[in-house]
This record gives structure tokens, C-alpha cells and sequence, in this order.
């Protein structure tokens, strides 16, 4: 049942793909991305279940971090066009704050 | 201090919760690693109210279980959708008034909205939402008053806001 | 009294891989339904929608299953770890997409649609 | 006994899926034009060999895939963006014969030589019965580590991994440093310059970067 679950799961990042191939904006592309690495969370931790060994999960851990991350960076990105800008909603008060230390 | 106490003990039982190994020298690197978190947290800054959200721990243990509930009905609402023959979606945008007060209820609240399928928080502007719905029915201002409720309860702090 | 809990707990061990084996198929499928949706829908905003199914349920059911098939109970903590993760960082990656798209100035779509809509015909090949 | 059948098949399987899907997005890499879906899909091509390196029980180094790859160069790969063009210039199909040719033949030397490697898991293979073995079964003794590859990296050869990530980190600073951060870094310095302002797309700039 846990392999059938795995298998599921490879179908959806199957299907995914596609979206993330055609993608008409950056954003769904995006999202796609964001999405498949959900998936491979887990996958990831389906692995570990169908293979007996489950400290497979603290990859998953990781993964689940790091997926966020990279969205994160992706977004900053489009949105300020650079990652050294702070992603508050008072612009000045952030940029003065990291003047002064700087 | 009391937030550093309680970031403390957040980061022990995540140690604990993923370690498995419990001998005196795995301990010590613990305690090490510990401390180190700790002084960094410290220096920048980040261990207050939002950083730290412990102090409202019983608020929110009253409203995640409602918090689930209300996701599942409505992710049943979506997969409906999903898997209709045809679609029938009518996508629209509304603008609501939230009655929270602090940005840690407000985050919360919007953070909500974009947890329940069928719902997402676009823009936050002051006490004014943006909010981008499946279907028009669910997303008039009325279907959040709730929540909104519930979150300004769970929240905001009942005696100085921050 | 004693026999009664060692009772429940046996029935417990015996019961809870098939149902934690449900779960997680449950799930699965639930993921596949929110991709489909993700192909379907006709612009970015909605698809938003039909990922979040993935995120939340489809994630939080396969969770749920890894945790009711849990070898040892620190294998509990970790899968209730990444659900947490995972709830909160999906929330806001999917805010942080949509503020992003928004800022940027990508119009939704609004209004019913669907009837006789072109999109759907093109949907429907791809 | 048929658990285990089953479970052999679905892993080869799912080997086969996750090979397919790698497949499937190097192809598209090498078709498409449009530099940021080059860089999400690079995102998707490592999220997919991680889950795949660790089916092949190669799990630190998925660890680090999931790490350097997926997090660390989509963010670095999107720097770069930020210093060139958003798409790449077309090409003419078969302009470039030569390099074709290179490619093609390391790539049948390389199938080749895989004929020569020791079957996944093959107790006989030179890593298993050599001075690996010997490390498997001293390791904990010799240690306490429950886990080999940490054991061998951050015990038996603790202090050239110390080097290395030494080595590692000072390359980091050097290169923030050549790029710089805030007010003086040479994205910005560029991102200033009048030709950045033609970039297409309409992401209005909310952070005023002064």
C-alpha cells in the first residue's frame, strides 16, 4: 500500500512536470517547482517506509527547508530583482536599519 | 528573557524529538550547540513576541482544531472542483476588513486564509486584506467574519497591544 | 483492566498498518487530484487553489499515515516535524507567489467561466 | 517472501520513473530558451536525483544534492540571471557538429566503461570487500559513530575534512566579497546602469533600493 502511495506520488510529479514544462508565466513555473518539492518530501519519505528504513524522514526534514528557501529565493528575486533586499513591508525603516550597521 | 526560556525549551524537545542518542557526550554537543543558537538569536535580535509565539500557546490550541476543520470542508469544496467534467469556477477578488489588531494576529489570520483551499491572501495593506477566491460564494466578506474572530481572540494579546 | 488496555493495545498494533497504509494511498491520490487541478485550471491564480489540496490534505494524509506506521516514536516527532514545516512553509510560499505575481502586475481572471470557455478545449489536449 | 518480490520490482520501478523524469527535464533543458525556466527546472533535476540518489542508498550524498543543488544553486543560478539576458539566443540546429561529436563519444566511452562496474550492491565489488568492509566493522568500536560516513569524515579523516571546509568556506567569503553586498555590490551597480532598465517584465521595484 505504501509502494502504491509512492507510485501515486511519482504520478503527480509526472503530471507536474508538464506544468512546469509549459507553464505559460514564470509564476506557474514556480509553482510547479514549489509543488514538486512537496512531492519529493514525500516521496522521500514514502522511500523510506517501502525500504524499511526510516531515518530517511530527516532528509525529508531538510528537504522541506530547503524547498522553502529556494522559493523564497526565487520570489525575492522577481520581486526586488535582488537578493540583498529585505523582504519586510517598511522599506525605508529596513533599508536604514542596514545602512547604519553596514 | 521568559521568550529565551521558551525558545529554549522549543529547541530541546526539537533536539530530543530527532536525536535518538542520549549519551553523556551527544548530550554535551547538544547543550553546545544549544548555547550557540541561543547567543545568536540573542544577538540578532530576533527572539520577541513574533519570534517566539509561545505566550499564546492555549489561544491557538483552541483555534488549530478549528483552523482544521475548516480546511477540511473546504479542501472537499476543491477537489470537487478539480475533478468536476467540466469547470465551473468563477474566480474572484475581494477586499476585506480585518478587526485584528496586532500584525502576529493579522499575519495569522492571512496566513489562514491561504491555508484553506480555495482562498489566498494576496496583499496585506494595513487592517485591509486582499483575497483571491475559487469560488465567488465562499469568498464575500461575510465567510471570513469567523475567523477573523477567532483569530483576533487566539492572537491579539488581551492587555497592551505590542 | 490491565487486559482491557493490552487488548486495544494489540488491536491497536494490528489495526494501525492498514490504516496508516490508507492514509497515506488517501493522500497520494489527493496529491494526484491537486495536480490534475493544477493542469486544469486556467490561469495561475486558480491553479494557486488546487496546489494548496497538495499541501495541505495530500501531505498532511501521507503525514499522517508515515506516522500511524511509525516503527518507534521519534519517527513520530520527525513526521510531525516535516508536517509542521510544511504546513507553515507552503502557506507562505504560496503568499509569497501570489503577492509576487500580484506585484508585478499579473491580472486574474475573474467571473464565472467554464460554460463554452475556449481554455477548457485547450486544457483538455494538453 | 512475495513482500520482498514486490518490493524489488516496485523499487526497480520507481528507479526507472525517477530515471524517466530526469530524462524527460534534461531534454527540456537542453530545448528550452527562457533562462529562469532553465534555472526552475535545474531546481526540479536536482530535487528528482536526490530522491534518486537516496533509492540507490547513496543517502549523504542526496543529503548534499538536496542541500548544494536544489537550495544553494537555483539561488545562485538566479544571481547570475541577474547579470545577463532572460533568454538564450537561438541556434541553428546542427551549427555545431564539432563539440557534438566530443560529447557523443565520451558519452559512449563513458556507457562503456560502465559495463566494467560492479553490479548496485554487489557484495564481491572491490568497495565492499576491500578496506570498506574492514571500516564497517571497526567504525564502532573505533568511534562510537553510529553513522560510517560521518564516522570516516569527521573522525578518521577529521582534519582533511577540516581543510577542506576551510578550503570551501574562504572561497565563499572571497567571492562575496569580489561581489559585495548592500549599497556598493556589482548586481546593483548594474542593475543601475541604463541598459537594465529595457528588461522586460513589469516588476515594479517596491523595495526602493537607495
Amino acid at each position: 500500500m505504501t509502494l502504491a502511495a509512492l507510485f501515486a506520488v511519482l504520478l503527480g510529479m509526472c503530471l507536474l512536470l508538464v506544468r512546469a514544462l509549459l507553464g505559460p508565466t514564470l509564476y506557474d513555473r514556480v509553482l510547479a517547482v514549489n509543488s514538486f518539492g512537496t512531492k519529493t518530501v514525500l516521496v522521500i519519505g514514502l522511500l523510506g517506509y517501502v525500504m524499511g528504513r526510516t531515518d530517511f524522514l530527516d532528509i525529508a526534514i531538510l528537504y522541506t527547508l530547503i524547498n522553502f528557501v529556494a522559493t523564497i529565493a526565487i520570489l525575492k528575486f522577481f520581486r526586488y530583482r535582488s537578493f540583498q533586499v529585505p523582504l519586510a513591508r517598511r522599506p525605508e525603516q529596513a533599508a536604514r536599519g542596514g545602512d547604519s550597521n553596514g | 528573557m521568559a521568550y529565551l526560556v521558551v525558545t529554549f525549551f522549543a529547541i530541546f524537545a526539537f533536539w530530543m524529538g530527532n536525536s535518538g542518542h542520549y549519551k553523556p557526550l551527544m548530550l554535551g554537543f547538544a547543550a553546545l550547540s544549544f548555547a550557540i543558537t541561543l547567543i545568536l538569536c540573542a544577538r540578532l535580535k530576533i527572539i520577541d513576541r513574533e519570534g517566539a509565539p509561545y505566550v499564546r500557546l492555549f489561544g491557538w490550541l483552541a483555534y488549530y482544531p478549528w483552523l482544521a476543520w475548516e480546511i477540511v470542508k473546504s479542501n472537499w469544496v476543491i477537489i470537487k472542483a478539480c475533478l468536476r467534467a467540466e469547470l465551473d469556477i468563477s474566480p474572484s477578488l475581494v477586499k476585506l476588513k480585518t478587526i485584528c489588531k496586532s500584525d502576529l494576529a493579522k499575519v495569522t489570520f492571512a496566513n489562514s486564509i491561504t491555508m484553506t483551499p480555495g482562498t489566498v491572501t494576496v496583499e496585506i495593506e494595513g487592517d485591509k486584506l486582499l483575497v483571491h477566491g475559487l469560488y465567488e460564494a465562499n469568498t464575500q466578506p461575510e465567510a471570513f467574519e469567523e475567523m477573523d474572530r477567532r483569530c483576533a481572540r487566539a492572537a491579539d494579546p488581551a492587555e497592551t497591544p505590542a | 483492566m490491565a487486559e482491557f488496555f493490552a487488548l486495544i493495545g494489540n488491536t491497536w498494533e494490528i489495526v494501525r498498518f492498514p490504516l496508516g497504509g490508507a492514509a497515506c494511498l488517501l493522500g497520494a491520490i489527493l496529491c494526484i487530484v491537486g495536480t490534475i487541478g493544477v493542469l486544469r485550471f486556467p490561469d495561475f491564480y486558480t491553479r494557486i487553489h488546487a496546489a494548496s489540496i497538495t499541501d495541505t490534505s495530500g501531505a498532511g494524509l501521507v503525514l499522517i499515515g508515515m506516522a500511524l506506521m511509525a516503527p518507534h516514536w521519534i519517527i513520530v516527532v520527525k513526521v510531525f516535524c516535516i508536517m509542521g514545516f510544511l504546513l507553515l512553509t507552503s502557506v507562505t510560499s504560496s503568499h509569497a507567489l501570489v503577492n509576487a505575481a500580484h506585484t508585478a502586475g499579473l491580472q486574474p481572471k475573474i467571473g464565472p467561466m467554464g460554460r463554452s470557455v475556449h481554455e477548457e478545449d485547450e486544457e483538455d489536449r494538453h | 517472501m512475495t513482500d520482498a518480490v514486490l518490493g524489488g520490482t516496485g523499487t526497480a520501478l520507481i528507479n526507472i520513473l525517477l530515471l524517466a523524469i530526469l530524462f524527460v527535464v534534461a531534454i527540456a533543458i537542453a530545448r528550452l530558451r527562457s533562462l529562469f525556466a532553465i534555472v526552475m527546472l535545474s531546481g526540479v533535476y536536482s530535487l528528482v536525483s536526490a530522491a534518486w540518489y537516496i533509492l540507490v542508498d547513496a543517502v549523504d550524498v542526496g543529503f548534499t544534492e538536496a542541500a548544494v543543488g536544489a537550495g544553494m544553486s537555483t539561488a545562485v543560478l538566479l544571481g547570475a540571471m541577474l547579470l545577463t539576458a532572460r533568454t538564450a539566443k537561438p541556434e541553428k540546429p546542427f551549427s555545431r557538429i564539432g563539440p557534438f561529436i566530443v560529447c557523443a563519444a565520451a558519452g559512449i566511452m563513458l556507457l562503456y566503461a560502465t559495463i566494467d562496474l560492479p553490479p548496485l550492491g554487489d557484495p564481491a565489488s572491490p568497495a565492499n570487500s576491500g578496506v570498506g568492509l574492514t571500516y564497517l566493522q571497526v567504525n564502532w568500536y573505533d568511534t562510537g559513530v553510529p553513522n560510517v560516513v560521518t564516522s570516516v569524515l569527521a573522525s578518521y579523516r577529521s582534519f582533511d575534512t577540516l581543510g577542506e571546509t576551510a578550503v570551501v568556506f574562504t572561497a565563499g567569503l572571497a567571492v562575496v566579497l569580489l561581489l559585495g553586498f548592500g549599497e556598493r555590490s556589482l548586481a546593483d551597480t548594474l542593475r543601475r546602469a541604463p541598459k537594465s532598465e529595457t528588461l522586460p517584465g513589469t516588476v515594479r521595484k517596491d523595495g526602493d533600493g537607495t
